[in-house]
């Protein structure tokens, strides 16, 4: 049996229970602690399928950044959960009808690891080998196709030996515009909360000078 | 007229974003009050006089890809404009620069005037990601830029609470839907991707038609349409829509009805007819028959809902719903003439609409809301704002001699050919509904009496007047003159049908 | 704010560990795992541990407001700056090659540098003033 | 293998359901952001799963041309959808938090109710 496979297991079985527990605590407290739980788990998951910068992500920003914000927000919107008005039953129908199209969906999908899947075998390989054509500068490129450049054929790739960690090349390199969205994303949250959230009225004794 | 820019012509699609992300990063720099207002006006007139520029270049030299990085096109991630995302560019550059300077004079009643940089920043940054989505050739980049205007989109509706604390729960209920929109979209380019292994639209179209499991391109496309109708407001998914176009902020309310809809819009056609799969330009069976039926109960019940609403915000909201239903009842059909009207009618609907709201703005600024027991008497009151909200109703009726008009006749034409008259039957019912609802406001405005001691002329800032006279009167220039943007529609429908349509 | 005399002795010897550690996931992203946002949260990390230690009026003079405020502009306009600087020597947004003709893979690796420290600057800023906003400290 | 080779097909799909049933089900609005992120991670589950190639090491590359890498593409793509949701729920908790300080509520029907009583004066 294969080690990481049998851990995978666990550790999803765990992960399952942890957010069962999350969303089923009457708790606001217990839930959001739980979710930092199911956050760590999934980071341990994540290493063991070998994404290491996901599962570093998924510890300080899943565990860490969320879990920090929530318990702040729970201390000014009380913790109190009430324990009636469900909607159980339609929220049953429309679970189990999305949960039955994804499973059909995902039935004919690749195996679990398999190496001959399309996502490894298109675009990613060029990734991995650091080795991607580029087009001609847009000064020589002035009608509307862009012509492929000689791709240099020696062994080091786009970026020498610098940057042997391909997942921030894809990211800041070759997938460099959606990264800059990504931080676009983040500052455009920092700039609603600017906008959104006044300050607290001031308490006695802890007043905030400026 | 725009030459001076055409040293930077190979960087247009680039610009079109990167001028208004700029404006929108240094606005918190720029500072509050009217400083911040102005650079938001100079930002977008830069960023239209871009698009214009861009749309004439196309025009010229037919569709462009811009590759980000130089890396070729699967691998890095590609621009790609053509004549539809162009022309629609156009339209939301446009509008959202001339409702930018519509929104002087009611910003400062409805935000708090130190967090104005920060608003500016988020209604610029709004501008930006809808602006990305129409000009993106990547599909995951698409998810990205959807998450950056639907963030900062639910930011804008909120700050509504300074007049209606409804606001509020709207923009809750609207993050909570669009979040999931936008996460089933998530799902559907997630099962593409393990399908194909490419997230460049045009590869995607390539390996999705060397063929491979049905079970995964349908389940994909069942999620992208689901997560689109939740974002662009189709019936049955739109009840967020009305509270939350009706509680945002009035400047924030125009913008959204001229603009975000139809960016969902855009996305389903670029989408349903190039990556996925098509029978010969048209859509597989039950797609389209779904779609259809959507669109009509959209068209059904936003009109008829439109004429029991209270407000007319709330009755512009409904009616936005329908109008929804006739752009995507064309789209669905799959006919040269249906989705040449429905692109006409994304253009005209945004100009139509936006001004629309535009003076439900205006009333709200004068009068502290527009409820109709309000408007009494409106029509001399208010005469400028009640004849523009009349001309766009006329628009929405589709009277001879409004843009809505030729809109309408385009998609009737290919609703006929189709062989769908069933179909063109529930426009012509949409029609008359519409002039139910446009009725309405006119017996509240001019037929009754002054009930109240208000004084009888109430002021009409002109600052806020001549945009939406600007829009309205454009919808109506369009409605005498369309020759040249039909043409254009029509080459952008045939492209997106292919040679076959 | 925290009375416990040990939690704020041994909390504060904490800090600038963590402060050192997000500094390394920075530079370290090209080689290891991790990178600007990474580093981002732990730079952000260490300063909200700080606030919680030592009350927030501490924190909020050693970062004002105006200079968060700066920072979350700075790092998204240094990402924007290294594309468009990419853009006026001749090559497409963000083609980092061209920062340097004589060294074009040196040359990438310079703009992944850059970008990220980008990153790191606006993602750090960002979740400070989060935190701040959703406590409710922030003027 | 091939049943534990499914399990994660199915394990994403739980966890999306989950979260999903949360957001619907559950009347508290702290809950529903707490459904989403759930959802959210489910997906994340998904694409991560799309990336894992049986034997292959983290994409860090070694000088070794016998070692396969796992494909680094989804795990970027998560990158950025993890920050896409700490964006959400910052967003969303700072309306929620509004809501609380103008309705004293922040349960989904209570806070519809309080509406409809603004609007039908005379309760």
């Amino acid at each position: 049996m294969d080690p990481v496979l049998l851990l995978d297991v666990i550790l999803l079985l765990l992960a399952v229970a942890a957010a069962y527990t999350a969303i089923t605590l009457r708790d606001l407290l217990g839930s959001v602690m739980m979710m930092g739980i199911y956050s760590l788990l999934l980071a341990v998951i994540w290493a063991d399928l070998f994404a290491m910068d996901v599962s570093i992500t998924e510890a300080s920003i899943g565990a860490g950044a969320s879990t920090i914000l929530l318990l702040m927000a729970l201390t000014r919107t009380g913790t109190r959960e009430r324990k009636s008005g469900d909607h159980s039953l339609p929220a049953l129908i429309v679970v189990v009808l999305t949960g039955l199209v994804l499973i059909h969906g995902t039935s004919e999908m690749p195996r679990f690891g398999d190496p001959e899947a399309p996502a490894h075998r298109h675009v990613a390989p060029q990734y991995l080998a650091q080795q991607v054509p580029k087009v001609a500068p847009p000064s020589e490129a002035m009608d509307s196709s862009p012509q492929p450049a000689p791709v240099g054929e020696d062994e080091p790739g786009n970026f020498g030996h610098h940057v042997p960690n391909t997942v921030t090349a894809v990211l800041a390199a070759y997938r460099g515009y959606d990264t800059m969205f990504e931080t676009v994303v983040i500052f455009s949250a920092g700039m609603c909360l600017l906008l959104l959230l006044r300050p607290l009225p001031r308490k006695r004794g802890e007043s905030i000078d400026e | 007229m725009l030459s001076f820019l055409s040293p930077w012509a190979p960087h247009f699609p680039i610009l079109l974003v990167l001028l208004p992300l700029l404006g929108a990063v240094l606005s918190p720099l720029i500072g509050r009050g009217d400083r911040g207002w102005a650079w938001a006006v100079m930002t977008m007139g830069a960023t239209t006089a871009v698009a214009m520029a861009l749309l004439l270049r196309i025009r010229e030299v037919g569709a462009v890809s811009y590759p980000l990085g130089g890396w070729q096109a699967p691998f890095g991630i590609e621009l790609y404009v053509d004549l539809l995302s162009a022309m629609i560019a156009l339209v939301v550059a446009a509008v959202g620069w001339v409702v930018t300077i519509y929104a002087r004079a009611s910003i400062r009643v409805e935000i708090p005037g130190d967090r104005l940089g920060a608003f500016w920043a988020v209604w610029l940054l709004a501008i930006t990601g809808l602006l990305g989505i129409l000009i993106s050739g990547d599909a995951f980049n698409v998810y990205v830029l959807l998450e950056i205007s639907s963030l900062t989109i639910y930011g804008l509706i909120a700050m509504g609470r300074s007049r209606d604390r409804k606001a509020l729960v709207s923009a809750f209920n609207y993050l909570i839907l669009g979040s999931i929109g936008a996460s089933f979209i998530l799902i559907a380019i997630g099962l593409l991707y393990a399908q194909t292994g490419t997230l460049n639209m045009a590869d995607l179209r390539l390996r999705l038609l060397e063929g491979g499991s049905e079970a995964t391109v349908n389940t994909a496309r069942a999620f992208l349409l689901a997560g689109l109708g939740l974002k662009m407001a189709l019936f049955p998914l739109h009840f967020w829509m009305p509270a939350a176009y009706s509680t945002a902020p009035s400047a924030v309310a125009g913008l959204l009805a001229a603009t975000a809809t139809k960016v969902g819009i855009y996305m389903a056609m670029r989408f349903l007819y190039s990556v996925f799969p098509t029978d010969q330009g048209t859509l597989t069976g039950a797609n389209a028959w779904i779609l259809c039926a959507c669109a009509g109960g959209a068209i059904l019940f936003g009109s008829a809902s439109a004429a029991r609403q209270p407000s007319l915000s709330l009755l512009l909201a409904y009616s936005s719903v329908a109008q929804v239903g006739y752009i995507v009842l064309g789209l669905a059909v799959g006919q040269i003439d249906a989705m040449t009207g429905s692109i006409l009618h994304i253009i005209f609907h945004a100009l139509m609409k936006g001004g629309l709201f535009l003076g439900a703005g205006i009333i709200i600024y004068r009068l502290g809301g527009n409820e109709f027991d309000r408007l009494a008497g409106l029509g001399r009151r208010m005469p400028w704002t009640s004849a523009a909200i009349v001309l766009g109703g006329l628009g929405m009726i589709g009277i001879p001699g409004t843009a809505g008009f030729i809109s309408k006749l385009h998609l009737l034409k290919g609703l006929f050919i189709a062989g769908q008259p069933l179909l063109a039957m529930l426009v012509l019912v949409g029609s008359v509904l519409a002039a139910i609802y446009t009725w309405r406001f006119v017996e509240v405005a001019y037929l009754r009496p002054v009930t109240d001691e208000d004084p009888v002329a109430v002021e009409e800032p002109p600052g806020m007047l001549w945009p939406m006279w600007l829009l309205i009167g454009s919808s109506v220039v369009f409605g005498l003159y369309p020759a040249t943007v039909v043409k254009l529609a029509t080459d952008a429908a045939r492209a997106l049908l292919g040679a076959t349509g | 704010m925290s009375e416990s005399v040990v939690l704020r002795t041994i909390g504060g010897m904490l800090i600038p560990y963590i402060l050192v550690y997000g500094i390394y996931v920075q530079m370290h992203g090209e080689v290891g795992p991790g990178g600007g946002f990474q580093a981002g949260v732990l730079v952000a990390a260490a300063f909200i541990l700080h606030s919680l230690l030592f009350g927030p009026t501490g924190t909020m003079r050693l970062l004002p407001r105006w200079f968060i405020d700066l920072s979350m502009s700075l790092g998204v306009l240094l990402y924007i700056g290294t594309g468009v600087v990419c853009l006026l020597q001749g090559g497409y947004f963000l083609e980092y090659s061209v920062l340097d003709r004589t060294d074009p893979a040196a040359a990438e690796a310079l703009g992944i540098t850059l970008v990220e420290a980008g990153v790191g600057l606006t993602v750090a800023s960002v979740i400070l003033t989060i935190v701040r906003k959703v406590q409710g400290v922030s003027p | 293998m091939s049943i534990l080779g499914l399990f994660n097909h199915w394990a994403f799909v739980i966890i999306m359901m989950l979260g999903l049933y949360a957001i619907i089900a559950r009347n508290n609005m702290i809950k529903k952001i707490l459904g989403l992120a759930l959802f959210q991670t489910g997906i994340f589950l998904m694409y991560i799963t799309l990336g894992f190639k049986e034997g292959a090491a983290s994409p860090i590359l070694q000088h070794d041309p016998s070692i396969s890498y796992t494909n680094p593409l989804p795990q970027v793509l998560i990158l950025t959808a993890i920050v896409v949701s700490l964006s959400t729920m910052a967003v969303a908790l700072a309306i929620v938090i509004g809501i609380r300080e103008e309705y004293d509520s922040i349960e989904a029907d209570e806070v519809a109710h309080l509406d409809r009583q603004q609007r039908e004066p005379g309760c």
